[in-house]
Order: C-alpha cells, then structure tokens, then sequence
C-alpha cells in the first residue's frame, strides 16, 4: 500500500540545514498497522509528511497503491500532531470538513459524525467552538475528523498525547474496530511504547537525527487485542522490552544504522504482500 | 486570608459571573457614553476655537452658525444626505464585491499579484481630481461616473486586504485543506476565506470612510445633486456654514456606517474575540 | 507685515508685504510678478512675496485671517460672501478688471453664435460658479430663456475636456481662456462675455483686511498703485510680461500668458467707461449689488461702503 | 514505479532542493517581468484607447504626447518629483510614527477607542479639500499644510491597522505574557507589537500610496512647487500631456516606495512567511 | 504555599454554560510536588490557570503564598498545555523572555538559558525559529521558558505529553534536581500515572465534569526516585495501581465525589505546614 525507498529530508533555513530524515526504506502491507517510535525530532511528523503528500521528499520514492505520491488523495486521511481545527467552525462542523470537502452529502454523514463524537466522548459539545474545549477535547475532535471519511489509509500522528489512559484505551479499541472493520492501512505516530505494542501489527523504530530506519519489530499478536488481559502476556512484556530497550539506547558513537538488525525482524506476517525491509541502501 | 474574589483583568473568554442581570443598561451606558464625551469634547474645542477667533469663519464658522445653517435648509440638507448616503452604501457594495474579487485573483496568482500590484498602487496613488475629466468625458453624469469615483477611491485597501488575509492563512490549516486534497476553490471558500475575514473586515472599515468621499467627490464632478454638490454650491457663493453644515453631515453618516460594519464584523466572527486578546 | 517702512521710498527697510494671485499663476495674473521684476514694489517700498491664489473664496479667507494682505478676487464673489454675513472683515481697495470677464464658451460648430443659440442645449460650470450663478439674471437681459439651459456640474479642471469631447456644448469659463479653449478643442472659440448684457459688474477687484485699510491707509494706498502699475505695464507689454512670469513661474507658458494678457486689456480699459484702471465707482458698485439682490443671491441691505473703501480707490 | 520525484505544491517552509544554485538570474526574472508585461499592458490598452479616440486627448492624452510632454521639461519635472517625494517621504514617515502612536492609545484604552473612533472616522470621512481653506489659513504655505494633508489622508488606516492588530493578539500569547506578569508596556513591546506587526504593515500599504496623494493634494492649496502644483497649472492651461506625465510621475514613485515597503514587511518579518500560507 | 478552597469555575457561551470545576479545596504545602490526574477535559488546565491567576474562580478562594491571587505573578511560572512560543523569536530568544520580562540581565541569564536548552537536548537548535521545530522540540522549549526564571511555584500542564520514554525520563530526573535544589512548589498535570508516581509526593485524582476533587493519593517514597530501579517497587505498584483503578472507575450515578476517601488519605507529611483537605465543603 505505502512504499518508500531510501527517502530523505533536509531542511534547509537561514541558520543552517538539518537533514531529518536519511534513506528509509519501507513498506506497508495493505490493511497493516504501523507503529512509528522514536525520539522526539527524529523525523516521525516529517515522514508522515512525506507520505500524505504534504511535503515532497529531497530524495527517494514514495509511492502509495503503486501510484507515485505528488499530491495529498482524499483515500489518504491525516491526523496532525496539533489538533488543526478551524476555529470558526463548531465541533461537529469541523467534524464533518473532510464531507463537504469530498462533495459528499452532510446530511447522510451527520449521524456518522455524532456517532463519532459520542464514541470519543465528546456528546453534548457538538456545537461547540473549538477554543470551548480543552487540549485532550480538541484532540479528539481531530480524531473524529480523520474517520469520518473511512480513509483507505490512515496517518497518525500522536493521535493520544493529550489523552488520559481511560480515554486512550476507549478509543484504542474503537481504532481498532475500524482497523479491521473497514481494513484500513494505518500508520500510527506513538511515543507510548504499550501503545505502540497494543495497536501495531509491526512497530518501526527511528533513529534520532537523521531519523534513520532504526529497527522494525513484528507484534505477532492475535486481534483483538486488549490492554493488560490477554492470554499473550509474555509476547507482549518482550516486545515491550525490546522496544524499551531499543528507544533507551543512548545514540551511537558512529550514529549509523546497525547493521544486524534483520536478525531482530520477525518472518514476514501471512497477509502482508510487502515485506518489511529495513537497512541502509537496499 | 481575607474574603477578596480572585478577580484578574477580564480574559476573553465571556466570563461573567452569573446573577449579574441588570448589566444591560449599564453596558448601554458604557457603549454611549464615551463616544457622546468625544462629541461634546469635539464641539466644544471648536467652539473655543471660533470664539478666540484662532481661525476666521469664513475657514471654520462656529458651531452654532452651522448650526443655524443646518436648521435653516435641514429638509433640503437631509434630502441630499439620502442622496449621497446611498450613492456611498451602493458603491461600497460594489467595491466590495469588486474588490475581494481582484484581491482574490492577486491571492490566486502570484504572476497576477507581481503583474497587477504595480498598477493597483498607481491608480491608487493618483490624485482623483486630475481623474475628473476622464471620468466624465467617459461616463457622463449622474452614478456611473459617481460610483466609478467611490470605487476609485476605496477599492485599493478592500483589494489590498483581501490579497493578504487569503495570502497568510495559518500555516496549519493550509496544510489541512491539502491533506483532505480540496480544489483551490474549496480551500478558498472553506479554509482561506473565513481565516481572511477579519483582515478583509479591517480593510472594509479603511474603505468605509473612503467611499464616503468618494460619492462625494464624484458629486464634485458629476453630480446633481448631493452633498458633494451642496459643499460645491456653498463654498462657490461664500456659504461655507451651510457646506460645514454638509460636511459634518457626511462626517455623521460615515460614522453610523462605520459604526454598522463593526456590528456585522462582530456578530460574523464571534470566534475571533475569543481567540484572540483585546487587552 | 511691520510699520516701521511706513515712510521709505525705495531705499532703506522694505516692508513685506503677502500678496496673493487669484488663481494659480496664469497670464491673467502676471501683473504682480511684472510689478515685482520691474521693481515697482521696490520702488513704493515692498518686499512683495507672491502666493499663488486659490480662487475668491479661499483668498478671501486668506485675507481676513492675516495670513496674506493684499489679493484680487471676483466682486461678485466678494458681495456673495459679505451679503452671506460670512466675510465682513475685508474691503475692496482697487478695480482690476473694470468689466466682468464670466463668460460662456463653446465652439464652432455646436450652432451656437448668439445667447438665444443656448436654448435646449448643455452648459457646464463648477457648481457654485459666478457664471452659473448670474445666468439667469443674464439670460433674462439677454432674451434667452433660461429654463431650456441644462447646467450640469464639472470640476474647473474637467471643463475643457467636456467642451472638447462634445460631452457639453458650452462651459463656463473667463474670456481669458479662449487660447486654452481653443488649444483643447483645436477650434474656434464662440465667446458669450456676460459683460456684454451686464455691463457694471466688475471683474476682479484687489482686496486688503479692514484693519490694514484702517491703520495703514497710506500703506495700502502703495501697493495698490504699485500693482495697478504693474498691470498697465503688463497690459502695454504682453509678451515681456508673459517672459517675467516664465522667469518666476517656470510651469507657464509665456505665450499663452500674454495671449491672456491681451484678452484682459479690453476688460481693465473698459473702453465704455473709459475710467482709469483700478477706479471704482460707488454707482456701479451699487447697480451690481441690485443685480444680486434681483437674482435673490444676496439679501437687501448691502451698500457699497460695506464692500469698498472708497477712500482708497484710485481716483479718475 | 516510476523514477518520478515526489513534489507537491511548494510548502510554506523554504524546501529548495540543494545544488539548484543558478536560480539567482531566474529570479529576478521571474520578479521583474510581470510588472513589465502589465506596464507593458497598461500603455498598449492606453495608447488603443486615445488612438481610436474613445476619450478626448483632453481628457486622457495618448501616451506618445505624454512622453513628449516630459522629454521637454523633463529637468523640471524631475526636480518637483524630488520635492514631492520628499514630502510624501517626510509626511508618510511622520503619519506612521502618529498613526502607530494613536493606534497604541486606541488599543491601551477601551474607553479613549469609544471616546474618539467615531472622531477619527469622521475626519477620514471628510473631503481633504474641502479642509483646504482651513489648512492655509491656519498653516500658512509650504511644509506644514502640506505635511497636515498627508497625515489627513493617511493616518486612518495606519491608525486602524494598529489598533486592530494590537487588540486581536492570539489569545495563547497575551496569556503568556500575563503568565509572566508583564506590565502593559512590556506586553506591548515584546508580545503585542511584534505579533501586530504584520497587521501595522498592511496599514502601511494601504497608507502609502494615501500618503503621495496628500502630498499632492496640499501642494494643490499650498505648494508652491512640486507635482501636484505641476498638475494645477498645467491643466489650468490646458496642458494636459504635462498634467499626465506629472500624474504618471507620481504613480512612479508611489509604486517604487510601495515597493521598497513590500521590501522592508519581508526583511523584517520573515517568520510570517514560514507560519503561513500563500497559495 | 497554595490554598484552594471551594474553588468553582463555570464557563458560560452561546450554547450553554459548563461547570468545569465545583467546589475544590486543596493545600499544597511549599517546596511540595503535587501531581495532577484527571480525565480529559476535567478542568485541569482551568485549575491550573486559576491558580497562576489568569482565570477568576466563579466561586471560592485561592491564595498563593498567604496573598489571594488575584493577578498572575512573577515568582509562579507557568507552563501551558500548547508550548505558546512567540513565532518571531529565536529558540534561545523564546526562553529569555522571562528573563527580559522581569527586567534582569540577559547577559547574566543567557549562560543558564543555553544550559537548559542543553539538557532539553536542543543543543545547536539556539537560533531557530519555533516553526523549524518538531512538536516535542517546542515543548521542551517552553518547558526551558518555564524554568529559566527559577519560579517558586511551577504550574505544568502536561509538560512531557509530546515527548518519548527516553527524553521524558531525563527531563524528569532533571525536574526532580529543580525541585530538590530550589525547593520550589510544584503542580504537575499529567496524563501518565508513572509519572506521577514517580515525581509527585501527592497525586490529586479529579473527576470528570465538573471537575471535583475524587481522591488524593500520597505517595511516601524517599527521593530522587528513579523509574524501575528503586527499593520501593512494591510501594509504587501499589500506588500506580490505586491511581489507575481511581482513574480507570466509570463515572457514578450519582457522580459526587466519594465521601469515604479520607480514609486512603495518608497521614499528613512532616514537612508540611498545610494539610491535605479533600473533601466536599470544607
Ligand atoms: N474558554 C472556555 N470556554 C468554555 N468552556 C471552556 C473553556 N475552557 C475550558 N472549557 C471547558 O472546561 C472544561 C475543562 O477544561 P480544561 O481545559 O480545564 O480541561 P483539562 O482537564 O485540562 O483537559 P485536557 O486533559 O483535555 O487538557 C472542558 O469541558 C471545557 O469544555
Ligand atoms: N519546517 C521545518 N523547517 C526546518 N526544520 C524542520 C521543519 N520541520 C521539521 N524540521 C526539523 O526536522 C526534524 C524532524 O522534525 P519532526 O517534526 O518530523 O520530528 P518528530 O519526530 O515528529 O518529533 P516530535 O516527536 O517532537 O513531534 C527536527 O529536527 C526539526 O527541527
Ligand atoms: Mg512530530
Ligand atoms: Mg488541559
């Protein structure tokens, strides 16, 4: 479904050039669900970014269902790290944007938005302004915004950072059910390693600047999944464990890619046409 | 700890205690009162000034001359404030319409904006008077050369505004409407246009007033009546209480105007008092 | 302007004095820069420095607010704004032009010749103008009838371009720009000078404040003979006096200027008069206020003294 | 998949690919020659209009005899350029300092912006030239009613743009700076003004172009050189290729200091640029 | 050092008014660290922003420092939930503000400022403008804003919600050298559980709208605490786990706040003048 090849980014500014993202190299299976870990400023937005369209790559292919990306698609939904509301719009409204923007019929997809709403418990504030609601309040709304559509792919960008754990865990189970439901692809921004590790079929990990494809860990555990009560406790502990460990490992003195990393990714799941492949060049 | 309500400067937020009812008057009050103290302050440093004679009446009469000139012809006066009022509302309407018009081509292209933006500023820049013959050689009397001369006049901040309230629409929501892949057209009329409105709103009240000499200054030229002509008309036979008396009169329409888009501004952009900070 | 020159001749401190052209700096009002260049100034004693004019209304204001001393204006103009109660606090001291030059202008070929040609046709003016204003009063002295005259408003400015696009077929306009209207229209003028039916009215007339009339009489008395030179020179010397100008005002056309000069002569020399320039006569000043009282213009009630210090007129 | 690079519309952040160096020449083309094919444009459409003698060479003289009519008193013409630049300049200048200054008092004070907005809007409803009677007699000749003009007619939208952007800082700054408990002058200076300053700019822009038309306005009733002087005898004697070429000259420098203040907001804000989004 | 009592704040717009928080009373005692948790939406920003006297209480009585608030005040910084940098500042610039705003020398305070930004890991970043930064980047730099001016009181909505393990558990231990060398008063809103244990000597538990007080939760492990190396493992299960069950409970029927919670309140803490008073009414 999304396949990038030895894509980069630089910025270049006034005072200076910052390369955030070199060569990654990836594939995401139609309908996998994608963890994306790693310091903060390694280049997660940024490669999201790229893949949405959003920002050209200084380097690499990107292509998504095998068309080569130049342009934001509406099959592709967005969630950005800030919650990006239009503040002149009322909670339902903004709700309904990506409808009235794909030209489809309001009408027929305001019972859907409340829906939404209701599951992301934010019933009763649907008419509400945005600057109404708290940080978490306006997360969700964003939140609902990016399903309303039932996008074909979905990005992420830490769609829970200013979410409660209760909150968090409701709307993890309904991500999800729409994940299998409507077999979306989803590519999912976390710096919550649990997360990461409930949700994801395989986590990548960056490395901090330039992000680098650091590692990628297959979660081999079956769906639904639930926090805490499950009968795969001990696969969960140890992929929680590596990935701890990955994330807490101070940067290289040499600051490239390792090398042996294969040996950490798991066989390539059934369903996945595209198989992870993570290392330097190709 | 003594029994004092934390009570810091007002935040935007509508945050008024409740059980507080009868502020209606007061706020009534507090709406009418400075802008009368201004009035009352205005008159009467103009009075003082006539009245030590720092300036002739024939410059400036004083206010009670006015006054009495205004009493003395008011149906006519007020007819022809009718006049021009309309004239004014009518070609700022069109202005407006024309101007978000060409400020939404200039925001649309940036070759249009480098193409044009020269030649927006030099009409702009050119005395309207030396207009005058073009105007009527072209367009006769009556509206057209008088509404050609309000937009003359007042197009140039309602472009200008509009160019750049659709130009810096935060970086963000752009960035929205891109990732949901809306036309240009959408993104305009869903995301730009509504982020533009307050900056558009600021260049319509610059316009408001300008309109208003506008019609006015087309009466100069064109007109047949109104109070551009009246002034004309006064000034020419020595009258010059009867053409302050107009003057004001314009002064007095523009303001009620003026008064009305900032009405409008705040009942259509509700949400930007409360994003933003007045104090 | 000080008093301490009050008795020098020439030599010694002159005394500065403010005087301000009608309007702008056109031929019609070279005579001041000839009487500064020739040195007739100097010679009563002045140091003049010469503004340029904003037309009756502002002059006037000029004058009584002691910001300029000395300046012509249309006396019509004058006896509007005294008879509106406005202006009480100037007199008129001198006679510049002894006949009005508020005239109608079109061209060749709008069949227009004669007043009676105006019926039914389009005639644009300022709109508080001496021309429009007095254009009933000379329709009616001369047999044309003056409600089948349209009188549509146009910018001084705007005027020639009216005439010459066909947009109008006569404006109002001093004989003085005849050559202008002619240059513009690129054909020949058809002039209707008012002072052809209305015979007293004065053209412009040089004007000072009350008070300096009253404190300096002698002083006023001066200047006005030495501008009043000045124009007689000008008159009898066209084309130097369009050459002054050009000097002093590098914007003018000393051609046009002394084409101007020598339209005006036959309006300062009124030949039926044959009074001396600058004289003003108490009777005529008289008849003009009755013809504005009869156009309703005016109230009743002005005498002439009002207007005129006859006590400084130059005599005939 | 083919070997087709990804990029989308240009983003808001300055994304030049590297080594793509000779853009410099590139770009000043790319700056230059739209405005000249609109010049380019705008005498063509000119030249069409008098040479099929739509309007009256009166009126509006072909561009030919413009030109002429500059060749011949080019010298002189330049030298009242200068002048009246100057002034525009000097006026401009000090109308902004004014304009920011009331602008500030508006935004400090609810109470002085109810006393004198409807003051402030009734002077900028006013024709200027119906005020230029008072200017001389109170002013006298030269500078100082000819600066008035200019500040008359350009001071609004300055001082509308000031107030405007001063009283709508996003709401999330101001409350940082009353988090830090800043005093009302350093909420100002380190928090108000600079979030207001794209704001103040627009203004300035707007004010601009005002500003050369107050200079020349003045120069009308009080000049005693300069191009709006230029402008008065020249049609006064039916010269109207002078008068145009004068009127040209000051559409000129209006857009050259148009320019420059275009030049000066993007030097001095580069930060809105990079927050927000043109197209 | 921070009094609340019977503290209410109501929200009133067009459509409608909501109580965010009813009837709050609360002490922190100086150089104390209290931990704030509560669902999204809660009223925890509001609390926050009535203590640091940018919002009146609707009702009730909040002192700092013996004073009632009734203004912000400089020796209280606070740190928002939305990282609120001034776009046209440098990095470096953004965290001098206070210094600036308080009228001490930059000079002095330019060493210290590029020492926090150092430990934020923003190091080389000094002279960028926020824009050029990722979300967590900006986040850290706000959190530099807040501790630059050595505050007596710190209010910090959510400071590390944008970070990952690794940064937020340096930050951490950092915030814990802060608070032991200055001994200043901290309020810390957080989402995590971890790291309200970890850093907090008493946890304020909230209850979803309106926002009341549900249950505070001492927490008597000795510091500098460290996340999974420490001899009280037992001790912060037991408390992590009596937060999430607080958390994790549905709203009840009736929703007031529980009337037996003083029996889980610990015994007041030596050092503290003010006790802990939870419960309805005084
Ligand atoms: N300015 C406001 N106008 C109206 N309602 C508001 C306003 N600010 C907050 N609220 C309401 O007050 C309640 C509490 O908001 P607050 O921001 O304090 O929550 P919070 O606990 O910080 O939540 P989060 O964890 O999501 O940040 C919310 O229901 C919100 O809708
Ligand atoms: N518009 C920009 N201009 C310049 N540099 C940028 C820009 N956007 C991002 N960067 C830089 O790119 C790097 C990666 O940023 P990005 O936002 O992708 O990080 P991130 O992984 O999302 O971090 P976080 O977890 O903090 O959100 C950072 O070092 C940042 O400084
Ligand atoms: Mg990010
Ligand atoms: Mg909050």
């Amino acid at each position: 479904m999304i396949r990038l090849s030895g894509v980069s980014r630089t910025f270049s500014g006034r005072s200076g050039t910052v390369e955030a993202l070199r060569g990654i190299d990836l594939d995401v299976a139609d309908g996998e669900f994608v963890a994306i870990l790693g310091r903060s400023g390694c280049g997660k937005s940024t490669l999201l970014r790229i893949i949405a369209g959003l920002l050209p790559a200084t380097d690499g292919l990107v292509s998504v269902a095998g068309e080569p990306v130049t342009r934001a698609r509406q099959d592709i939904a967005m969630l950005f790290q800030r919650p990006a509301l239009l503040p002149w719009r009322s909670v339902l409204d903004n709700v309904l944007l990506p409808v009235e923007l794909f030209g489809w019929r309001r009408a027929k997809h305001r019972a859907r938005a409340l829906e939404l709403l209701e599951m992301a418990g934010l019933g009763g504030f649907e008419k509400r302004l945005p600057h109404e609601l708290s940080g978490g309040m306006q997360q969700r709304v964003s939140l609902c915004r990016s399903l309303v559509g039932n996008p074909r792919v979905l990005l992420m960008d830490e769609p829970f950072s200013a979410l409660d754990a209760l909150t968090r865990q409701e709307l993890s189970v309904e991500l999800q059910r729409v994940h299998m439901e409507n077999r979306s692809t989803i590519v999912f921004v976390t710096h919550s390693i649990d997360e990461a590790v409930l949700l994801a079929d395989r986590v990548v990990v960056l490395s901090p600047r330039p992000g680098r494809l650091r590692k990628v860990v297959d979660i081999d555990i079956p769906r639904p999944r639930t926090l805490g009560r499950n009968d795969h406790l001990e696969e969960v502990a140890r992929c929680s464990a590596d990935l701890h460990e990955l994330l807490m490992e101070r940067e290289r003195p040499d600051a490239a890619p390792e090398s042996g990393r294969a040996s950490l990714v798991e066989p390539p799941r059934a369903q996945a046409e595209d198989l992870a492949t993570a290392g330097k060049g190709q | 700890m003594t029994e004092i309500r934390s009570a810091p400067r007002r935040t935007s937020d509508a945050s008024t205690p409740r059980g507080a009812r009868p502020a209606r008057t007061t706020d009534a009050v507090r709406t009418l009162v400075p802008p009368l103290l201004g009035l009352v302050v205005t008159i009467a440093v103009w009075w003082l000034v006539t009245e030590v004679e720092l300036v002739h009446p024939m410059a400036l009469p004083p206010p009670q001359d006015v006054l009495s000139a205004f009493t003395a012809s008011s149906d006519r006066l007020i007819e022809q404030t009718t006049l021009t009022a309309t004239e004014t509302l009518i070609g700022f309407g069109l202005s407006t319409v024309a101007g978000v018009l060409i400020g939404l081509l200039l925001a649309g292209s940036r070759f249009a904006a480098r193409m044009f933006s020269p030649l927006l500023v030099a009409v702009n820049s050119v005395p309207k008077i030396a207009l005058a013959p073009l105007l009527v050689v072209t367009l006769g009397w009556g509206q057209p050369p008088i509404l050609t001369m309000v937009f003359l006049l007042c197009f140039f901040p309602i472009v200008l505004a509009t160019a750049t309230g659709l130009t810096t629409t935060p970086a963000e929501l752009a960035e929205l409407a891109r990732s949901l892949d809306a036309s240009w057209w959408q993104a305009f009329r869903k995301v730009r246009l509504p982020a533009a409105l307050p900056q558009i709103f600021v260049g319509l009240k610059v316009a408001m007033p300008l309109a208003a000499i506008g019609a006015v200054m087309g009466e100069f030229q064109a007109g047949e009546g109104g109070l551009g002509y009246e002034i004309v008309q006064s000034l020419g036979i020595g009258d010059s209480p009867t053409a302050w008396a107009a003057i004001l009169l314009i002064a007095l329409f523009s303001i009620l105007l003026y008064a009305v888009l900032t009405l409008l501004e705040r009942l259509a952009l509700p949400w930007v008092r409360a994003t933003t900070s007045a104090r | 302007s000080s008093d301490k020159s009050e008795d020098s001749k020439g030599d010694g401190k002159l005394e500065k004095v403010t005087y301000l052209t009608s309007f702008g700096n056109f031929g019609r009002d070279a005579y001041a820069w000839v009487a500064k260049e020739k040195g007739f100034f100097k010679e009563a004693g002045f140091d003049v420095d010469i503004k340029s004019g904003q037309g009756t209304g502002g002059n006037i204001g000029l004058v009584v607010s002691g910001k300029a001393d000395f300046t012509p204006v249309d006396l019509t103009g004058a006896l509007l704004q005294v008879g509106k109660g406005e202006a009480k606090d100037f007199v008129a001291v001198a006679a510049i032009q002894q006949r009005t030059m508020a005239a109608i202008f079109s061209t060749e070929g709008k069949g227009i010749a004669t007043p009676k040609d105006l019926e039914g046709k389009k005639v644009a003016d300022t709109a508080g103008s001496v021309v429009r204003l007095l254009f009933p009063t000379y329709a009616r002295l001369a047999g044309v009838d003056a409600s089948k005259v349209q009188w549509p408003n146009g910018e001084a400015s705007a005027l020639m371009g009216m005439l010459g696009s066909g947009a109008v077929d006569g404006i109002g306009q001093f004989v003085v720009g005849k050559p202008t209207v002619e240059a513009v229209t690129k054909k020949k003028a058809v002039m209707l000078p008012y002072s052809d039916v209305m015979t007293d009215l004065y053209g412009n007339v040089l004007i000072t404040s009350s008070k300096l009339a009253k404190e300096k009489p002698d002083m006023v008395k001066r200047f006005s003979e030495a501008l009043l030179k000045g124009l007689d020179y000008s008159l009898a010397n066209p084309a130097e006096a369009g050459d002054m100008l050009k000097k002093n005002e590098p914007t003018a056309n000393p051609q046009s200027a002394a084409a101007e000069l020598q339209l005006m002569e036959a309006f300062v020399r009124s030949a039926g008069s044959g009074a001396k320039a600058g004289t003003l006569d108490s009777q005529r000043v008289a008849r003009c206020i009755a013809l504005l009282q009869g156009a309703g213009s005016i109230p009743a009630g002005l005498t002439p003294e009002q207007i005129v210090d006859f006590n400084l007129t130059p005599k005939a």
